[in-house]
């Protein structure tokens, strides 16, 4: 019969080849669930995933989306991780006509940052993205920073990148009417070494809770230095975004790693099952650490929610070949995947559907654990059905 | 000791003081000469004559004292600028443009010095290269140029600007009798087409074959300045710089 | 203030210390070093590898990836520079940007794309501080990296200016050939140089490795910054690279005091009016600009 | 045996030959004088000696033993000093320490800087100065130190009064007298045909990288030296009928 | 002089160079007609292509031949981008705004030669990098950009994608052509030989009269302009402008590279450059982390064994010229046929142009 073409662009290598990491596993899991083919309104179509690597570089990730629509005739197109990879992608799948799904960055970024205004209509007709976005950021750490007695002072560190403006536009004004009290240095330049204008400011406002959206080497370098010039000592609550997604980077921070808070887009204890894998959330993250050795990373679980979606939206269009049915698919999809629910008949903006992120803890990992942090679950605002795990321990004590 | 008047000189240089962080090179050094002249300069090394000649050509400017040719203030002209009034210099250590041919090297004085449309450029080149004797070497690369070679590529290429004042410096060094013989005669050469030259040199005897008038320096200032063989003879140019040697 | 000056001059030394072997090269060997960064980080891979698999302090490691990195350096001249470096002054910029892919990405297929820091195998010591009145917090790591800066940049001064050998390598930098007729082994005298710049590249990885963290890909971002304080401080000059680098992240730490964005843009703007002052006190920058509308007519 | 030894020696810069089989020796002591017109081979003949140039035939021996594949630098050790060309000073360097690179581990000898310096008094004051910044004449005079700093038992200079004043020219001069009388051997390149005449034992007179003549100086006459020049015909240049 | 000028001719072309105008030629009309034929994925990859030429022919002019190295050569790229979004924001045509960009950039390019053309060697080259980052910085902090978050071009969105690949491959076609007609035209008259013996001694330079900085910042200027149109063809096509992306340094690594590989100073070895550089990338850019190696590993073999590059080392073996930018005099007593009048036979791109 017919072939159904996907085409999968992740950062498999370069700097951010940490998000790409898990993505072989995922995909390996999805070509076995598919190798009988698949049963589309009744008709049996082979699938063919081209998976494709950015090497990290945005131009590059643009070239590629245009290589899978142009010489490969992709069917739908699938993005994930960070504005690098996706935002060239979706432009290239906009202007060429291909529809596009994607997960895995602020959809404020994705959805502003492409051009699009405020108030006016979408621009957009083949692309479309789903996960967190600020609000859910908002109600997570709310409901976070609320668990631990604190002054409410926040200490926030926001870089001057795609994620860092979301959050500062839209979160901050969030807070404060929340009663916390924002102390915001303005936006700092990734790459930057030295902190103490920051970290004295920091100290001179007495901030217990600390938030911020940093790469993880700027990152390493603000907290060690905040160490050093004494600010940790007064911090009760250390958010951090984006770094510490991944285990390694916590690692690399010795023991000042411990007790940081994260938010997690996807954890081992979410209750859904993968519906094109059948996989649940724990033998996703058993199978992925048996394969390779390595522990389990949030990543995996958005990873396979994204070709859940997809092939989802092929199943529920009135024809796969036609790219206009696939969108229209896309532009009404509600459904069940790894991280929970995908529905974009609801979005704040056309075209995103909004997903949870949920408090969570990096701690020392129990006695005879193969590795040496755990990541546990300390509050589930944006999604009551993920259990939480453990009670959130303040930073400093 | 000035022997032109001033309105007469092509080229002036008044109160002209250099000096390279405490060490004074040029010390108030005068000098005037007219149109059609040939002027040598000789002294010790070290004297400040090529630094004069620097000066004078605009690659650096003095620090205290004005440089007038053709009768206007040039001091703050450029040594570019300069060379297109007609005053042109050839270097010391030769700085041919390495990567380029012989001929290139002389193409480009032609068409920028002059200012020459590109067919009399052409023939502007073609006509000093040979002037020099350097038509044989017109493709060589001028990297590959031994010396004397590079000696003869500076005379060229300063000949191709069309100069009306042509400072040379040293670039007799070096050279057989017979060598010596073919550069006076190409210098008599220019002296038949109305070209004023200013000549530094240590050979002296090649270099009295052309000069009209002879200038000495020592340690930044004109010792002796006149006819030849008076300055050739004046003691104070005897201790200072031709000594006692064999003769 | 005085806390931020301190920071300030503190980071200084931490930036000539990442110069110190780019500058080396620069101005000695005359080689614009694009594999710089991936060198130092290839470094403090040797040394987190030690570490981790065989807990041997990243201080202790040295003692074994100094000597390697000497001897790369060594390697690295013998076969890839000397040889480029004759096709001309630009080849070696081929030479060691080809390289610095290459080392990137044989360190990610080698150590996957885990953010890695040697900090945890030094103990406390990345985050140690001693507290000044004032409330000035002076890190005791930062300290030991402008001590080694100030020795490292100092000693090799005075080894380049007073030494046989040092002059040796000045000399063949500046002639190659004709260092070989006044006596001078020029292909030994070159590896020396490059070892020695790799030794201080091993350094410059280490402390890198002990402030921050590193990643396959974390040398590009270090090598403009070095690049800066080298030439800030004048090439020729390593003692002029440890000026350099205090001047820039002086000019950083003072930017982001008047906002954080500040930091990369005041070192970046130091830059260019330290360039700028210095043209003009060789008559060509100020005077020379103006004179320049003049220039153009005639 | 010879001191050095030449033995058919061929140089090629590209396809051109620049040293077309040239053959002399030259005993301990011995001062041989070198001419020729511009493009002669001279140069080139001196770098081949002292290791600049791979020839591509023949051979030099130094005291028999063959030095083809003796590095430029190991031959300095060995006791050959060049006085190059275009002076091929280190110009970010001071004179004195493009002096003291002259001294070559490993030679014996007694010269000091304080001694070459006091050869050239002009270049006294400029001791510490960048030799990029001398005069041309300020050059020559510390190329021709930095030669003598090895204690050379073969020197060889290329064109040794280019730039020079007369009377730093006979201090130069002077100098090589005593050199010869040490017991020195020295090859000079030299356009100033009395004074090579004067200095040398013997000239060789070279034309299109070939040697046109050869004998003692004192038999030889300026003439005969003239007229092997003139082998070599004039380019039909010179002076030109405008 | 000219009583004594000889029967010498000045040789500017050779029979191969003038069969290769009328090849440049014919393979321009061909690329012309492309894409009514090729697939729309070739089209985009063409596209690319006629951008790496730009991009290495600037980089060579500016190197190979004014010996003006610099590493900064991403800002004029970064540039190109910022103003053409900037021009579209504000109601240009977007098509229209790639030129006018490519203008803009160029004007801003002569206040910054003012200053970096003072600048020598080493420190131009870095003072380039650091121009390129501080010009980063501050296009981050235009709210439209709303820093690395960037923005895109999407009132490109309004042309059918058939439309908008085929016109921004021909205005990067006849970019592309117009702007190396104009270098190959610069390098070969009078300019280009002041241009040349500046690279190979500024004051000598000076001193027989060759307007330096005058000179110098014509090309500075032409490069600017021609790699900022570069930019903006270049987000035309790719549409999302991340100002990281356009003021990586990358960008200058890869024309680098493809400059060396092909033959720097050598107007053949930039194009040939580029045409090797994409064919690397079309053909293994799949491989991964493995072609990043080869990439690396290709600079560095080059840079071993075929130092100057693919045309220098092809000229150097079989004499070939195609595209000559050099004299040769042929003595006169070679000339048999006397031919008296010099350069009767060009191979001028006025040829090639039409
Ligand atoms: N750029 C400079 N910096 C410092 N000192 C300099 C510089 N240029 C020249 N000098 C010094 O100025 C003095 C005069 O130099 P100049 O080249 O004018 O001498 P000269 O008369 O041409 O000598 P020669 O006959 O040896 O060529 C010398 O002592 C030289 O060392
Ligand atoms: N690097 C080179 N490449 C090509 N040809 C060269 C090179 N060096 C020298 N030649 C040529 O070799 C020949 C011999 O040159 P050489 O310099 O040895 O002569 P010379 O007798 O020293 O002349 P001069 O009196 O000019 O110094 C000349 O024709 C010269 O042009
Ligand atoms: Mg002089
Ligand atoms: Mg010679």
């Amino acid at each position: 019969g017919d072939t159904l073409k996907v085409g999968f662009v992740s950062p498999r290598t370069g700097p951010l080849a940490g998000f790409g990491q898990t993505d072989g596993y995922v995909l390996d899991l999805a070509r076995k669930a598919l190798a009988g083919g698949l049963d589309i309104g009744g008709k049996k179509y082979s699938v063919e995933i081209l998976d494709q690597d950015t090497q990290s570089d945005p131009s590059r990730a643009g070239q590629l989306a245009k290589d899978l629509i142009n010489n490969q005739a992709i069917d739908l197109m699938l993005a994930v991780s960070t504005p690098e990879v996706i935002n060239p992608v979706a432009d290239a799948c906009e202007a060429a006509g291909v529809p596009c799904l994607s997960t895995v960055m602020p959809w404020e970024a994705w959805y502003f940052g492409r051009g699009a205004k405020p108030g006016a209509p979408s621009p957009f007709k083949w692309t479309y993205h789903f996960g967190f976005g600020v609000g859910e950021f908002f109600k997570t750490y709310i409901s976070q920073w609320n668990l631990i007695e604190t002054n409410k002072k926040v200490g926030v560190m926001y870089p001057n990148d795609a994620d860092g403006n979301a959050i500062r536009a839209h979160l901050a004004p969030l807070l404060a009417k929340q009663g916390f009290t924002i102390v915001d240095p303005g936006a700092y330049e990734t790459g930057t070494t030295d902190y103490s204008s920051q970290i004295a400011l920091f100290k001179q406002e007495g901030v217990e809770i600390f938030n911020s959206f940093p790469i993880p080497p700027d990152f390493a370098a603000f907290w060690r230095q905040a160490a050093q010039q004494g600010l940790i000592k007064q911090i009760k609550i250390c958010q951090v975004a984006k770094t510490g997604l991944f285990p390694s980077d916590i690692e690399a921070l010795g023991d000042l790693g411990m007790k940081i808070s994260s938010a997690a887009y996807w954890h081992k204890a979410f209750p859904y099952k993968s519906p094109l894998t059948g996989v649940s959330g724990a033998e996703l993250a058993d199978g992925y650490e048996a394969a390779s050795g390595k522990q389990w990373t949030q990543q995996l679980g958005a990873s396979m929610s994204l070709l859940d979606a997809g092939f989802e939206a092929l199943k529920a269009s009135s024809d796969t070949k036609d790219k206009a049915a696939v969108a229209k698919a896309l532009s009404t999809l509600k459904t069940e995947t790894m991280i929970g629910k995908v529905d974009f008949t609801s979005g704040p903006v056309a075209n995103v559907s909004p997903g949870p992120i949920i408090g969570t803890q990096w701690v020392a990992a129990k006695e005879g654990s193969k590795f040496p942090l755990d990541y546990v679950v300390t509050e589930n605002a944006t999604d009551p059905k993920v259990p939480v795990e453990a009670k959130l321990l303040p930073y400093n004590g | 000791m000035v022997t032109q008047p001033q309105q007469q000189a092509i080229l002036a240089a008044a109160g002209i003081h250099k000096r390279f962080g405490a060490l004074v090179v040029l010390d108030a050094v005068d000098f005037t000469m007219a149109a059609d002249e040939a002027v040598g300069i000789v002294g010790p090394n070290g004297a400040g004559k090529t630094t004069l000649l620097s000066v004078l050509a605009g690659a650096f400017p003095p620090s205290s004292g004005t440089v007038s040719f053709k009768g206007g203030d040039v001091t703050p002209l450029s040594a570019t600028q300069r060379c297109r009034l007609g005053l042109v210099r050839t270097h010391q250590v030769p700085k041919p443009f390495s990567g380029m041919t012989t001929f290139e090297n002389v193409f480009v004085a032609a068409s920028h010095g002059a200012g020459l449309g590109r067919d009399e450029a052409y023939e502007e080149a073609l006509g000093s290269l040979k002037l020099c004797g350097m038509l044989g070497v017109a493709n060589r690369r001028a990297e590959t140029l031994g010396l004397l070679d590079r000696k003869r590529l500076e005379l060229a290429r300063a000949l191709a600007a069309r100069p009306t004042l042509l400072l040379l410096d040293e670039i007799g060094g070096g050279l057989t009798d017979g060598e010596a013989g073919e550069l006076v005669d190409t210098i008599k050469e220019l002296r038949r087409r109305k070209i004023g030259i200013v000549w530094i040199e240590h050979i002296v005897h090649i270099l009295l074959q052309v000069a009209e008038r002879l200038i000495c320096m020592d340690a930044g200032k004109i010792i002796a300045d006149g006819e030849p063989q008076t300055v050739m003879a004046d003691p104070e140019v005897v201790r200072a710089y031709l000594g006692g040697g064999p003769k | 203030m005085s806390n931020q000056i301190i920071q300030g001059i503190l980071l200084g030394g931490y930036y000539a210390l990442i110069a110190c072997g780019l500058s080396f090269m620069f101005s000695v060997m005359r080689i614009i070093n694009l594999a710089h960064g991936s060198l130092a980080v290839f470094s403090a891979y040797a040394l987190w590898w030690l570490a981790s698999r065989f807990h041997i302090s990243p201080f202790v490691g040295l003692i074994i990836v100094l000597p390697l990195m000497a001897a790369i350096g060594w390697a690295l001249q013998r076969f890839l520079l000397d040889r480029s470096a004759r096709g001309g002054a630009l080849l070696p910029i081929l030479t060691t940007f080809g390289l610095a892919i290459v080392i990137d990405n044989l360190l990610f297929e080698q150590f996957g794309a885990d953010t890695r820091s040697l900090a945890p195998y030094i103990g406390s010591l990345s985050y140690d501080s001693w507290e000044w009145p004032g409330s000035i917090y002076v890190g005791k790591l930062a300290v030991i990296m402008f001590v080694t800066a100030v020795i490292l940049l100092g000693g090799l001064q005075l080894f380049l200016t007073r030494t046989r050998l040092g002059r040796s390598i000045r000399a063949t930098s500046e002639d190659p050939d004709t260092a070989g007729l006044v006596g001078v082994d020029a292909r030994r005298a070159n590896a020396i140089a490059a070892a020695i710049a790799m030794v201080t590249v091993g350094l410059a990885g280490a402390f890198l490795g002990m402030r921050a963290t590193f990643d396959p890909y974390a040398g590009a971002p270090q090598l403009l910054f070095a690049f800066e304080a080298a030439v800030i401080g004048g090439a020729g000059s390593l003692w002029g690279t440890l000026i350099g680098g205090i001047v820039l992240a002086l000019a950083q730490t003072l930017g982001a005091q008047v906002h954080p964005q500040g930091f990369l843009i005041g070192g970046h703007a130091v830059f260019l009016v330290v360039l700028f002052v210095r043209l003009s006190a060789s008559g060509l920058g100020l005077r020379g600009l103006l004179r320049l509308p003049s220039r153009e007519t005639s | 045996m010879s001191l050095l030894s030449v033995e058919n020696l061929v140089v090629r810069h590209g396809l051109l030959q620049a040293v077309r089989g040239v053959s002399f020796t030259i005993e301990r002591g011995e001062t041989l004088a070198l001419v020729g017109a511009n493009g002669a081979g001279k140069t080139t003949l001196l770098r081949a000696i002292a290791g600049a140039h791979q020839p591509a035939a023949g051979r030099v021996l130094l005291d028999g033993a063959d030095l083809t594949n003796v590095p430029s630098h190991r031959r300095v050790g060995m006791g050959i000093a060049l006085v190059p060309e275009g002076r091929k000073l280190f110009v970010q360097m001071t004179v004195e320490e493009n002096l003291l690179l002259g001294k070559t581990a490993g030679r014996s000898g007694d010269r000091s800087v304080d001694k070459v310096l006091e050869m050239f008094p002009n270049l006294k004051p400029r001791r510490h100065a960048r030799t990029g910044h001398l005069s041309g004449g300020e050059q020559q005079a510390t190329a021709i130190g930095r030669a003598l700093m090895s204690s050379p038992d073969v020197l060889l200079l290329d064109e040794v009064s280019l730039g020079l004043s007369p009377l730093i020219v006979d201090r130069v001069y002077a100098a090589l007298q005593g050199l010869i009388a040490s017991g020195t051997t020295i090859i000079l390149v030299e356009q100033d045909l009395n004074r090579a005449l004067a200095v040398s034992d013997r000239v060789i007179c070279m034309l299109e990288g070939r040697v046109a003549l050869e004998g003692p100086s004192k038999e030889v006459s300026r003439d005969e030296v003239t007229k092997a020049y003139f082998g070599l015909h004039r380019k039909s240049t010179g002076s030109v009928p405008a | 002089m000219s009583a004594s000028a000889p029967m010498s001719v000045i040789e500017r072309g050779t029979a191969t160079s003038r069969i290769a105008a009328i090849a440049v030629a014919v393979i321009i009309a061909l690329l012309a007609i492309a894409p009514q034929v090729l697939s729309a994925g070739a089209v985009d990859r063409m596209t690319a292509l006629f951008i790496y030429v730009i991009l290495a022919a600037m980089w060579n002019a500016l190197a190979g031949f004014g010996g003006l190295v610099s590493v900064g050569q991403q800002v004029f790229f970064g540039l190109g981008a910022y103003f053409a979004i900037r021009l579209a924001d504000a109601g240009l045509n977007p098509f229209l705004a790639l030129f006018a960009s490519g203008i803009v950039v160029g004007v801003v390019s002569i206040p910054l030669s003012l200053f970096m053309l003072r600048l020598r060697n080493g420190e131009f080259a870095i003072g380039m990098w650091v121009i390129a980052a501080l010009t980063h910085l501050l296009v981050n902090l235009d709210r439209l950009v709303q820093g690395e978050t960037g923005t895109s071009l999407i009132s490109l969105n309004v042309y059918d994608s058939g439309t908008r690949r085929a016109t921004i491959y021909w205005l990067a076609l006849a970019s592309m052509t117009a702007l190396l007609a104009i270098l190959f035209g610069l390098l070969r008259g009078s300019t280009g030989a002041a241009i040349r013996a500046i690279r190979d001694n500024e004051d000598a330079a000076a001193s027989v009269g060759v307007r330096v900085t005058g000179t110098k910042r014509l090309l500075f200027v032409l490069a600017a302009f021609g790699i900022g149109i570069a930019g903006a063809l270049w987000l035309a096509t790719s549409i999302t402008f991340q100002p990281k992306t356009y003021f990586n340094v990358q960008w200058t690594a890869y024309m680098i590279f493809m400059v060396l590989v092909g033959g720097i100073g050598t107007f053949e070895g930039a194009i040939l450059g580029a045409l090797v550089f994409f064919l690397i990338e079309t053909w293994f850019g799949g491989t991964g982390v493995w072609y990043l190696v080869g990439l690396g590993a290709t600079a560095v073999l080059f840079s071993l064994f075929l130092p100057r590059g693919l045309w220098g080392t092809i000229e150097e073996r079989f004499g070939l010229r195609l595209l000559p930018v050099g004299y040769r005099v042929r003595l006169a007593a070679d000339t048999a046929d006397g031919e008296a009048t010099p350069s009767p036979q060009q191979t001028t791109m006025h040829q090639e142009k039409a």
